[in-house]
């Protein structure tokens, strides 16, 4: 917080950008990230201009210490790899870095999470009779969660997103409780928090099942009941995010507007 | 050693019915015009491999070449869906599509056995997954020194693999630079190798990041300019995102796709026919 | 994050007494001035690890540090026998030295495996080989797709890796260049790494071939020009292969070796005091 | 041969010469050749300047396609990787381009050598009550035997080195027939030559056991059978290697030379 209006009091900012802000803060005191496209490369290149001008983002095309000056489309733009202090092959990035064990924070999306942060990015049951719906696929999101020292999720919060149960577990987050990443040899301790437009979720360390922990401003444990697909718990000490600072929202908007210029 | 000749040419010789074909490039150096000479060439029963299927197997998927699709992320990176490839496994068309998933940790491992020429390779991965349950190419191995269960992914061996590069030398030698993804792992575990480049060049100068593969792994080389557009080649162009942007349109929409394939891929004259030659192509 | 420091604190933080060690570089960029260091500092009971333990090993080995030797190839390159690692090996002196002995590929495959965070690798190797019988970091897995079996060995994972390179910057960020040999490896496969260079520069420059580690995998920078002789560093320096050739007659003789690593090893006073400073050293 | 004058009547040359010239004749017609350090880069760099001048040498070190204007000391010596079409890293050597079946020769030394050219560069034996005598070791050799297309041995003869029994299999030739190597899954034919300073030995497609199918000008069938440990077999045809020419002799002083300038 600053000694500007107060964003409380002047909420000129989107739910999104409440999500963006919020993700790139959980990126604080790390050193580095791998990166997945989309809202985490947000978050990572956000972290960069604000909390941690050090993060060393790390991209899944082979790209160690990117510092793209716009938003990158795909994880394979050219900027990438201008700015990156090592070039490496996909092969290499996959046995040696995060195999390896050298990276921080995994930040991903996902399409579906269930209570245990477990992610389905494959496919979609449409009900009876219909196909199932396809989605991308796994990419890099299994091993990422499996070797990160920590994993963060971002991702819009609703009943299609937040579900009971995953129609395919592509990647896993903490399974079915607090024992079962340990059981199968896991090495990164899996899902801290996942963070929405709406708030933010992290595992009780008892159950591994996510708990409301914080609701953005604005935002309310009803709406977050209506969005979630499960009976959420919403933690004791449920808290309030800090609005976007004005630094935030500038550097956020920054990013964004040159990310469209080509 | 490396034949430099006309793209119609080498895709004819090297590129056939029911063959694996990996074309591999990261985002960086889809080689898109030798794919494009594929669809004209109606070259059909393909099983494709590729980490991720791009708008380049969404062109081929769509234009009904494609029985089977070995892959890790299927989607228009930064965009939205691969409409072609969803249209196809959802729906059957123009014909249905059959899957072999993997992770991205899988298929560079499994692009690594077949350049090692092993059967196999070992990863700490898919653990907690379904992806296993659907394929026949993930399964485990025991540590014989530390009892610890691995998952073991069958080696890839395409039949032919395509790749773009920036330059090759008068004797058929490639270098490219950039982000190199996995395309010396594809090129050394495939059978044939076809290479299309920038241009040729008198003297393939060292470069930092640079990937050389030499003629003697290589089958054949096409000078064809440009010919990763909307990809891009570092140093010579750069991404066409709009043209990315604007694919999800085209794709939606069956008629809108075929009509667009008509007129940007098969109605398009031989390419050899209007591409500059050799010598006008040298630095 | 690495910590620009001197060779003498790096030493004796990094490397401890019963540690395995591995001090790498294909007869390129070896660390001799980390390794006399470690001499002079008489941190002993060591688990040496070395494709090719090459003087500096018989340096280490004669000057009785070392219990055990884990390696592939141990000869002077194009001059003979290393006379100290025979002597240890024959007849104990200055003590008994166990070896743990591979070949190049098994060796590589190691540290492969050891920068991947596996238990094991594998490759098809040391079939028919009498080595196996030797070892007990070879053994066998069978691939589950093809039934084949293939040889398995053992990860590798040094204590500490000691390494020389051309250049860091101020952050401790290295690169090297030239024949890279294993070093990328037995770098990430260490829990501890201490990176000798020739000098500190600004900004390290995208170089072909470079090979680049940053910061956060190294524990220790220490700024030693011509840190590698009789080794060399590609861009500073050529390989003194006359040194290597004189070291025969050196090496031959227990008394000779003794009073040679007395006097251009033991006897040197501490480097850092006479060593230019950072500042003096950067381009 | 040319017609110069007659290196027959004019023997001025010596029977390391003999057998390095005839190591580099046998490399004509290859692409790639996987090059020892020693004699088998010393007949590698004559090929070069003689009978093949676009062969690919490999060395171990990771350089591919090395054109050095002398004689390499060591594998890694800074001309390899500065006249290189590719320099490669140590494990992508042995993985990508050994096994991976890329190199059609790999052309070795040894210590001892068997009458099926299996190789010993371990220990050998000293007798009773004395330890073993240690030799370097493995290096490259069993593999590079095992996956190039075909390999080439170059030793000098005598009984220490052409032994009845090795005293440790490091390397294996043709191990005790022409079934074997097939047995063990060996993607490479296996050795075609030994080379030697008094003539050629080859396998017996039948057996697989070296057979002298030549010797070089001025030597005999009774020297060859005093330097060899075992009672060795001389082929129906044996022939004489051509002497070798000027050139030949030229080429193979001139890198001599070159090599003693460090």
């Amino acid at each position: 917080m600053t000694d500007h209006d107060d964003p409380h009091n002047n909420p000129t900012f989107t739910s999104d950008e409440l999500m963006e802000v919020n993700a790139a803060r959980a990126l604080a005191g790390a050193t580095t990230c791998f990166v997945g496209i989309g809202l985490p490369s947000t978050a990572a290149n956000l972290a960069r201009a604000t909390v941690n001008p050090d993060l060393v983002l790390i991209y899944e095309s082979g790209t160690i210490g990117s510092k793209p000056t716009r938003l990158p489309l795909s994880i394979g733009d050219g900027e990438l790899a201008e700015t990156a202090d090592a070039v490496v092959s996909v092969p290499e990035m996959f046995n040696y870095w995060l195999q390896g064990g050298r990276i921080d924070v995994g930040f991903l999306g996902a399409a579906q999470v269930d209570r245990y942060a477990n992610v389905n990015t494959t496919a979609v049951d449409r009900g009876p009779g219909r196909p199932e719906g396809r989605l991308p696929g796994a990419g890099g999101a299994p091993e990422i969660a499996a070797n990160c020292g920590r994993v963060l999720l971002v991702l819009r919060h609703s009943r299609r997103n937040f579900v009971e149960r995953l129609d395919f577990v592509t990647t896993l987050g903490h399974g079915s409780g607090p024992a079962d990443r340990a059981r199968l040899g896991l090495p990164g301790a899996g899902p801290a928090a996942v963070i929405t437009d709406l708030g933010v979720l992290r595992p009780d360390p008892a159950t591994a099942e996510l708990v409301l922990t914080a609701l953005h401003p604005g935002a309310t444990v009803e709406r977050v009941r209506d969005a979630t697909g499960w009976d959420v718990t919403v933690s004791d000490a449920l808290g309030t995010t800090a609005p976007p600072t004005p630094q935030e929202l500038a550097a956020l908007r920054a990013l964004k507007a040159a990310g469209k210029d080509d | 050693m490396a034949d430099i000749r006309s793209l119609h040419d080498a895709v004819a010789d090297l590129v056939r019915d029911g063959d694996t074909v990996a074309m591999e490039g990261f985002t960086h150096l889809i080689p898109y015009a030798a794919a494009h000479e594929v669809i004209r060439q109606g070259i059909t029963d393909l099983t494709l491999v590729r980490m991720t299927p791009d708008v380049v197997y969404d062109q081929l998927i769509g234009a009904g070449l494609v029985r089977k699709l070995v892959f890790s992320w299927g989607g228009n990176p930064g965009v939205g869906s691969l409409h072609r490839f969803r249209d196809a496994v959802e729906n059957g068309w123009p014909r249905p599509l059959e899957l072999d998933e993997h992770s991205h940790a899988g298929m560079a491992n499994r692009y690594v056995a077949g350049a090692s020429r092993l059967p196999f390779a070992v990863l700490r991965g898919y653990r907690g997954s379904d992806i296993p349950a659907r394929t026949d190419t993930v399964s485990t191995v025991v540590c014989p020194f530390t009892g610890e269960e691995l998952a073991a992914v069958a080696a890839l061996n395409p039949d032919v693999t395509v790749i773009h590069a920036q330059q090759a030398d008068r004797e058929g030698n490639v270098q490219l630079w950039g982000l190199a993804g996995v395309q010396k792992e594809a090129a050394l575990a495939a059978r044939r190798v076809l290479v299309t480049v920038e241009e040729i060049v008198d003297r393939l100068e060292p470069r930092p990041g640079g990937v050389v593969l030499p003629t003697w792994v290589i089958d054949a080389v096409c000078v064809v300019p440009g010919g990763a557009h909307p990809s891009y080649a570092a140093g010579y162009s750069v991404r066409d995102n709009a043209f990315y942007q604007a694919w999800d349109p085209i794709a939606r929409d069956r008629e809108t796709f075929t009509r667009w394939l008509d007129t940007h891929v098969r109605g398009v004259p031989d390419p050899d026919a209007a591409a500059p030659d050799d010598e006008a192509t040298v630095r």
